[in-house]
């Protein structure tokens, strides 16, 4: 693969011919330190990876977990007010990165979602383990390495202010996925990178013509510019720069999992590393969520109700797809559970999608809020999820979490606790608020049949959310049959450190939230711009 | 007032429930101090919380909780008479249960765990009944049923008790969502989750949907409340342990829909068709569960179904627009059905089987338990509605209310128009509650006969239904004392409560200050009804009686009255042919009902439910075909389409 | 940015005509006839090596219509990546596949039909959608907008933070391809006894 | 220069890139397929760069880009596809279907094998030849 580095060598000319003094842009190392330290540790794993004695590995997933905790400890400085950097020198004016509540909302989830997965997956790493439930370990330094990577381009893509910085923020996030999603070199593996892949870079060629248009229209891809261009834009470019608009947002759509951009999402999910699904079913969403967000309400406003339309009709397709589909979950099949997880995801797509939609309708960027809120809760409880799922290990198959309460107790009251929060059923409190908030912004843009529809929705996932949990609590199957044999290997074994650490932060976090959902559901009342 | 007292009431019990969580299996000795004594002390404090608070006066005091920018929620308190009486019924009745637990299961392995829930548990009930704010409120509620459903779990090691637990689970449920949805419509509109601000806006007409607010109110209420058609759980939880059949099932959770009825009454009496539906629910509610209690020969499901029916009268007094009657039934049927449990218990537990007809067997039960039989006899004649015992002051009450309601004066205080409540529900509830008081006093007199005074035969038969105790006593030694105390404590409300309401300013001073004293008329007609029901049980027992000196197998009345394989043998008797005609047949036919309800009714309900999305998910999956080019035509096909269509749109 | 708009004076009413091409427009429509044909045989023929030459000429041509554009780095990038670098990572990976060298009859999946409409549709589409924006917009070619030099100031002096993104994406494409083509060899070897061991395996199917 | 030029043929270059992307069955040749349609918005943004006459060259930056993730994605997309030939010992994309929901009802697990069995036949072949 030296094509990387041919590829590089252009580029890398001219950096040394330029003058640093004068025409490079000043930047605000405190502002762009989140991306920027999670790139760094990336390569410092990258780095150590090759210097590390063999049996001195472990501490390769550490380094991740303490670059990615400094990362999160960058924002800390950034609360307050927006900073700008990398800004346009010219008469246009205008910045490439802010770093306002929004971006730090998102770079929150980003990196916080990142760290989870590092804790799931510190036992899934190291080869020597052979209980990750999967057939082999995965190698540790490059897994480090393209986790951090994805996590950075996740953390610069809501705080990126152009197009160009958001196409690239959007491949730094995915294409390192590919490689996750495919990096147990199995036949399930390669089958879902082929076709996590496939559809990505599909989805990114249509997302790139769409800027094209958009480009044309608004002569600029400066978000804010472009809400600029596309209001004064003749008539004439109007059709072109309304399907370049919709055209863009097929990108991110893909990645948020929108229906009928959604294919990729189960088939991948169940063949990836089971940290590395929770991981896209967070961090990947979240990276998509936040472009949508920014693309829609900053850069085509002016077209508000066109892609508000398109997205709400999205956002119902994409509920009752993920949702009808996860109902039909059989119990019996292998991967069930992340079969179950990955439509369950789809499904949430659909109600995270809602507030932007509303968003376009509002003519205002105050809905979003509420996508803001619900991504946190959802991030947090769906990598719990996850880690539960990854705990039991065994086929999978739904049938695995029979009486999980009699073999584990405190795993099953942790899955239960998060599929209620996921459901939004008390006590998972915290969800339930989730789905008020983002059903009160659907109603107050007047979206009055997508809150129906989401109604709907939420009572048909109910039923399989409940299922599952009733069958933790179902006792055992008497005959040793599938039930036996999956879970008891994983029963018996010690939780290892670093998902017992992930589960009890999850579990912990929604709990607190469910004490004080004001914490997070502060951001729905603040200006995030 | 000091605030710290009412909110250590249901602080206490939950510290208790953690505590004993967490040291449970470490030092099994704290278990019970740690079961007994937070929850008395919440009750003493109830009580001197109600003292200080005194009647007619009401207490708000809340922080804000979360600006979820919109309805705020709050952690709000809200003291006023109705929560008073209720939270003192509560405290009562939980520690009550707790000490007879600490000796009905005194060998369970799983005590402390046990003791924790239902510690948990009575927090939980105190946070609903103390609640300000609906939210909160909704957090006890879902708490409680939690508890509860660990709690009829309890021996999980029984199939029963594990189908029980999940039914209860997922019946309550089914209620449960409508519920929320009204809540959070009820917020919506009242721009607020604090009741008393929803009852502002209640009150100045600010309900949009007062009507749909209602309806779905009340599906959460019949889950909780075990309410006509949601009702079917309740029966099969008896398979817990009697003392939390007790607390939950009788006293306390199953009362929560009522009292948030009773809370929101002002939303109710807006719309006369909810008023009209609650009417109609509680009456084929007490008219059916009445029916099943005289078919049943397990003593706890006899129990049982009389709580369901004694629930419809509560909902038939708020049908009636009068919240007065309906709690001061709440509270009076609290301390009897509680009673009753607690010696249901000692009874069982004496006589090794739930079956009354094997207890008939049994030589000299009455005389193995006294303190259980006389207890019993007076809950009986409580339930009976018979004076001077509470049940029958406050059954009176609410036949009065619905009285008045027919005649178009319905008695609804100040909360409302007295032509809000529609007269053909008071006229429903009238009927059906003289109807359900004939046939209480009927199953009532049929229990305690055959349960403690047929003649001894032979042995019981080997498959009577049996609750199994882990505590197997001799049965020649007495229950421990504490199994027997509470039984007296209890007594005493049972006896003494219903005189409160004769003077307005004894009770009536601490809710809405309405009299409560029975009318003559229904007096006449309710005692009348009591009287005949009591009447014709007795004759039926006669008969069984002769029926056994005749040297035919051994049979009650129960039997007799149901087992069309004694059809032949009827004949001569015309007593008999004439309850045949009244009450088998149309037991049967309700058994049939309850039957189909359960299975087709709710069945087809969840099936129906699932079927369209089934065929659509069903659709999606098809399209998961696994071929990646598949998933691409779809995913460039919609990009195409969107750009068609926003190029055409625009 | 209308300002802008208005100095590139891109829709002043349609001065030239198009039945009179100037000979950049001659040129540019003789190579583009030849990308397009390329194209097109590139996506159907059935020799499986000769589609990826096909996409030589393409690529090629486009990077002379680059240079028709004035845009001078792009099309010499073009040149250097595409054809020194893609094109021969196809062909290896065509190669290693064993993909056959000559006509195979399955080049085309049976989602053809599907695959015909749904181009033909976007084709419908965008066309309509380009002709009925730019019909009047004329290109002024004068001044060189893409000359090395423009070229790094521009991408040194706006495009920094993308710029240095990019070379994250370089960095984690080149680890993830490595760690995916490097065989189940090292540590990983001995996993083909052990999976045959592994209790994880379902057996009672 | 007509704007209308290149404009049309950059987007009949992203049609023919579309049909190449549905009909092909190698996935080496739907990658190419994916270049064509990348190609195609890179002459989509050189030729509205030149005609908007942008002074942050904004449409160039982004076509290097584009080529520069262009070139990153085929080549981990030729080891993604090479892999996926070492395991299931095929490049059809048509064939690659083990994880759809239709294969996973009627016993995934079967086919699961089957694509492992590939696996260590392929690893037991890679052991003979060293």
């Amino acid at each position: 693969m030296t094509t990387a580095h041919d590829l590089g060598q252009p580029f890398m000319t001219p950096l040394a011919v330029a003058d640093p003094g004068g025409l490079i842009q000043s930047v605000d190392w405190v502002a762009v330190a989140p991306p920027l330290i999670a790139a760094l540790a990336a390569l410092a794993v990258l780095v150590a990876d090759l210097f590390l004695p063999e049996a001195r590995k472990r501490l390769l997933g550490w380094l991740s977990a303490a670059g990615l905790l400094a990362a999160l400890a960058a924002l800390i400085p950034l609360v307050g007010d927006a900073r700008s950097t990398f800004c346009f020198t010219g008469p246009a004016g205008g910045c490439s990165y802010t770093a306002d509540h929004f971006a730090l909302a998102f770079q929150l989830l980003a990196l916080g979602g990142a760290l989870l997965t590092v804790l799931l997956s510190l036992h899934t790493v190291d080869g020597a383990a052979p209980n990750s439930g999967s057939a082999a370990g995965l190698p540790g330094g490059e897994y480090w390495f393209l986790l951090l990577s994805s996590a950075c381009g996740a953390a610069l893509l809501p705080a990126a202010r152009d197009l160009a910085t958001l196409v690239i923020a959007l491949e730094v996030a995915t294409l390192p996925g590919f490689a996750l999603v495919g990096l147990r070199r199995d036949g399930r593996g390669a089958e879902s990178a082929l076709k996590f892949f496939l559809s990505s870079v599909t989805a990114t060629a249509v997302m790139l013509l769409g800027v094209s248009f958009v480009y044309a229209a608004a002569g600029t891809v400066q978000l804010q510019g472009i809400a600029d261009g596309l209001a004064h834009a003749p008539g004439q470019l109007k059709p072109l720069a309304e399907a370049g608009a919709v055209l863009t947002l097929v990108g991110f759509a893909f990645k948020t999992a929108a229906v009928p951009f959604h294919f990729w999402v189960p088939d991948t999910y169940v063949g990836a590393p089971l940290p590395v699904a929770g991981y896209l079913s967070v961090v990947g969403k979240a990276a998509g969520l936040s472009g949508l967000a920014l693309v829609t309400t900053l850069a085509f406003r002016p077209y508000g109700h066109t892609w508000g339309l398109v997205l709400a009709v999205l956002a119902a397709l994409t509920m009752t797809a993920g949702n009808t589909a996860a109902l039909r979950q059989r119990a019996d099949t292998p991967h069930g559970a992340v079969r179950l997880l990955a439509w369950s995801s789809v499904g949430q797509a659909g109600y995270l999608l809602v507030p932007l939609a509303a968003a376009g309708y509002a003519d205002s960027a105050e809905p979003l809020g509420a996508t803001v809120a619900y991504a946190l809760i959802y991030g947090l409880v769906n990598l719990g999820a996850f880690g539960v799922v990854a705990l039991v290990g065994g086929s999978g198959r739904l049938d695995g979490f029979r009486g999980l309460a009699g073999r584990n107790r405190w795993a099953a009251f942790a899955l239960a606790f998060f599929l209620l929060c996921l459901a939004g059923l008390p006590p998972g409190v915290v969800g339930l608020f989730g789905k008020v908030v983002v059903f009160r912004s659907a109603v107050d843009a007047g979206l009055g049949w997508l809150a129906v529809v989401m109604a709907v929705n939420v009572v048909i996932a109910l039923a399989y959310y409940l299922k599952w949990t009733a069958l933790l609590f179902a006792p055992s199957a008497g005959e040793a049959g599938e039930a036996g044999e999956a879970g008891e290997p994983a029963a018996t074994r010690r939780t290892p450190a670093g998902l017992g650490a992930a589960l009890g932060l999850a579990a912990a976090g929604a709990a607190v939230l469910s004490v004080a959902p004001q914490l997070v559901l502060r951001v729905v009342s603040g200006s995030l711009f | 007032m000091n605030l710290a007292l009412p909110i250590l009431v249901p602080v206490l019990p939950a510290l208790g429930a953690a505590a004993g969580l967490a040291t449970g299996r470490r030092y099994p000795g704290l278990a019970r101090p740690l079961a007994v004594l937070p929850v008395a002390v919440s009750a003493v404090l109830a009580l001197v919380t109600a003292l200080q608070l005194g009647t007619g006066a009401t207490l708000d005091a809340g922080t804000r909780l979360a600006p979820t920018g919109g309805p705020d929620l709050s952690l709000a308190l809200h003291l006023d008479g109705f929560s008073s009486v209720i939270s003192v019924l509560v405290g009562l009745v939980a520690t009550c249960v707790q000490v007879y637990s600490t000796a009905y299961l005194k060998d369970d392995p799983r005590y402390p765990s046990y003791a924790a829930l239902v510690s948990l548990f009575t927090a939980a009930m105190f946070l609903v009944v103390y609640s300000g704010d609906l939210i909160v409120l909704l957090v006890g509620w879902e708490v409680m049923g939690i508890c509860s459903y660990f709690l009829i779990g309890h021996d999980w090691e029984g199939a029963d008790a594990r189908t029980a637990s999940l039914k209860a689970f997922l019946v309550t449920k089914l209620g449960d969502v409508p519920f929320l949805f009204g809540l959070f419509l009820l917020g919506a509109d009242a721009g607020s989750f604090r009741i008393t601000e929803v009852l502002r806006t209640a009150a100045d007409g600010g309900l949009h949907h007062p009507t749909l607010i209602a309806l779905l109110l009340l599906a959460g209420v019949a889950g909780k409340s075990a309410q006509f058609p949601l009702h079917t759980w309740l029966p099969d939880a008896m398979a817990g342990p009697t003392p939390v059949s007790a607390l939950i099932h009788a006293a306390t959770m199953v009362a929560a829909g009522v009292y948030l009825v009773a809370r929101l009454l002002p939303v109710f009496l807006l719309s006369s068709a909810a008023l009209l539906v609650l009417a109609a629910m509680a009456a084929v509610t007490m008219v059916g569960s009445a029916l099943c209690a005289l078919a049943q020969d397990d003593l706890k499901r006899v129990l049982a179904y009389s709580t369901v029916g004694q629930l419809g009268y509560m909902t038939g007094a708020l049908a009636s627009g009068d919240r007065q009657a309906a709690v001061f039934h709440l509270v009076a049927h609290g301390a009897f059905k509680a009673l009753l449990f607690l010696t249901a218990g000692v009874v069982i537990h004496a006589a090794h089987t739930n079956s009354i007809s094997a207890m008939s067997r049994i030589d000299g039960l009455r005389r193995r338990v006294p303190d259980a039989y006389w207890t019993m006899g007076l809950g009986l004649a409580a339930l009976i509605g018979l004076p001077p015992f509470a049940g029958f002051f406050s059954k009176e009450s609410v036949l009065t209310a619905a009285e008045h309601a027919a005649r178009g004066e319905a008695l609804t205080g100040h909360l409302g128009p007295a032509s809000a409540v529609p007269a053909a529900a008071g006229w429903t509830v009238l009927v059906a509650g003289l109807l359900t008081a004939l046939l209480t006093a009927a199953y009532a007199t049929r229990l305690w006969l055959v349960a403690f005074h047929a003649r001894p035969v032979a042995a019981a038969p080997a498959d009577a239904p049996y609750s199994p105790e882990p505590d197997e006593a001799d049965p020649a030694h007495a229950e421990p004392g504490a199994m027997r105390w509470p039984l007296w404590v209890l007594a005493v409300p049972t006896l003494g409560f219903g005189l409160l309401g004769l003077r307005t300013d004894w009770l009536p001073a601490l809710l809405d200050g309405e009299p409560l004293r029975p009318a003559v008329a229904t007096v006449a007609l309710g005692l009348g009804a009591a009287l005949a029901g009591i009447l014709i049980a007795y004759a039926a027992w006669r008969r069984a009686g002769a029926r056994t000196a005749a040297g035919q197998p051994a049979a009650d009345p129960g039997r007799l009255l149901l087992g069309p394989a004694y059809g032949p043998a009827q004949h001569g008797f015309g007593v008999d042919r004439l309850y045949s005609a009244l009450f088998v047949r149309p037991t049967g036919a309700a058994a049939r009902l309850v039957r189909f309800l359960d299975r087709a009714v709710v069945e087809t309900y969840v099936r129906g439910a699932g079927a369209a999305p089934g065929w659509l998910g069903r659709a999606v999956r098809f399209a998961q075909t696994g071929n990646a080019q598949g998933y691409l035509s779809a995913l460039l096909a919609g990009a195409v389409l969107l750009a068609v269509l926003v190029a055409v749109g625009s | 940015m209308s300002t802008l708009l208005a100095a590139a004076g891109p829709l002043e009413p349609a001065a030239r005509s198009y039945l009179s091409p100037t000979g950049q427009e001659v040129v540019f429509l003789l190579v583009g006839v030849l990308v397009l044909g390329a194209a097109v045989v590139s996506v159907t023929t059935r020799r499986l090596v000769h589609a990826a030459l096909w996409l030589v000429v393409a690529l090629g041509g486009l990077a002379v219509e680059f240079l028709l554009l004035t845009a001078e780095f792009v099309a010499w990038v073009q040149v250097l990546v595409y054809l020194g670098s893609v094109i021969v990572l196809v062909l290896f990976g065509l190669m290693l596949t064993r993909a056959p060298i000559g006509r195979s009859p399955d080049a085309d999946s049976g989602n053809r039909p599907a695959a015909l409409a749904v181009g033909l549709a976007s084709a419908a589409t965008l066309v309509t959608l380009v002709v009925d924006a730019f019909r009047s917009s004329w290109i002024d070619l004068s001044g060189a907008a893409g000359t090395t030099r423009v070229t790094g100031e521009y991408l040194f002096s706006h495009w920094v933070l993308p710029f240095e993104a990019l070379s994250v994406l370089l960095l984690a494409a080149l680890i993830g391809a490595i760690v995916l083509s490097r065989t189940q060899g090292g540590r990983a070897r001995p996993r083909a006894g052990k999976l045959r061991t592994a209790p994880t395996k379902p057996k009672e199917r | 220069m007509h704007l209308a030029y290149p404009a049309v043929l950059a987007v009949l270059l992203f049609s023919v890139g579309v049909y190449g992307v549905l009909a092909r069955r190698n996935v080496i040749l739907v990658l190419m397929s994916v270049e064509l349609m990348l190609n195609a918005v890179n002459l989509n943004l050189v030729a509205f760069d030149v005609w908007l006459r942008d002074t942050l060259h904004a449409g160039q930056a982004l076509t290097l880009f584009t080529i520069t993730i262009a070139a990153a994605e085929i080549g981990l997309g030729l080891a993604i596809v090479l892999l996926v030939y070492r395991t299931r010992r095929t490049a059809a994309v048509d064939e690659v279907t083990a994880l759809g929901d239709r294969h996973e009802a009627d016993g995934q697990g079967a086919d699961d094998q089957g694509a492992d069995d590939h696996e260590a036949a392929d690893a037991a072949k890679e052991q003979a030849a060293a």
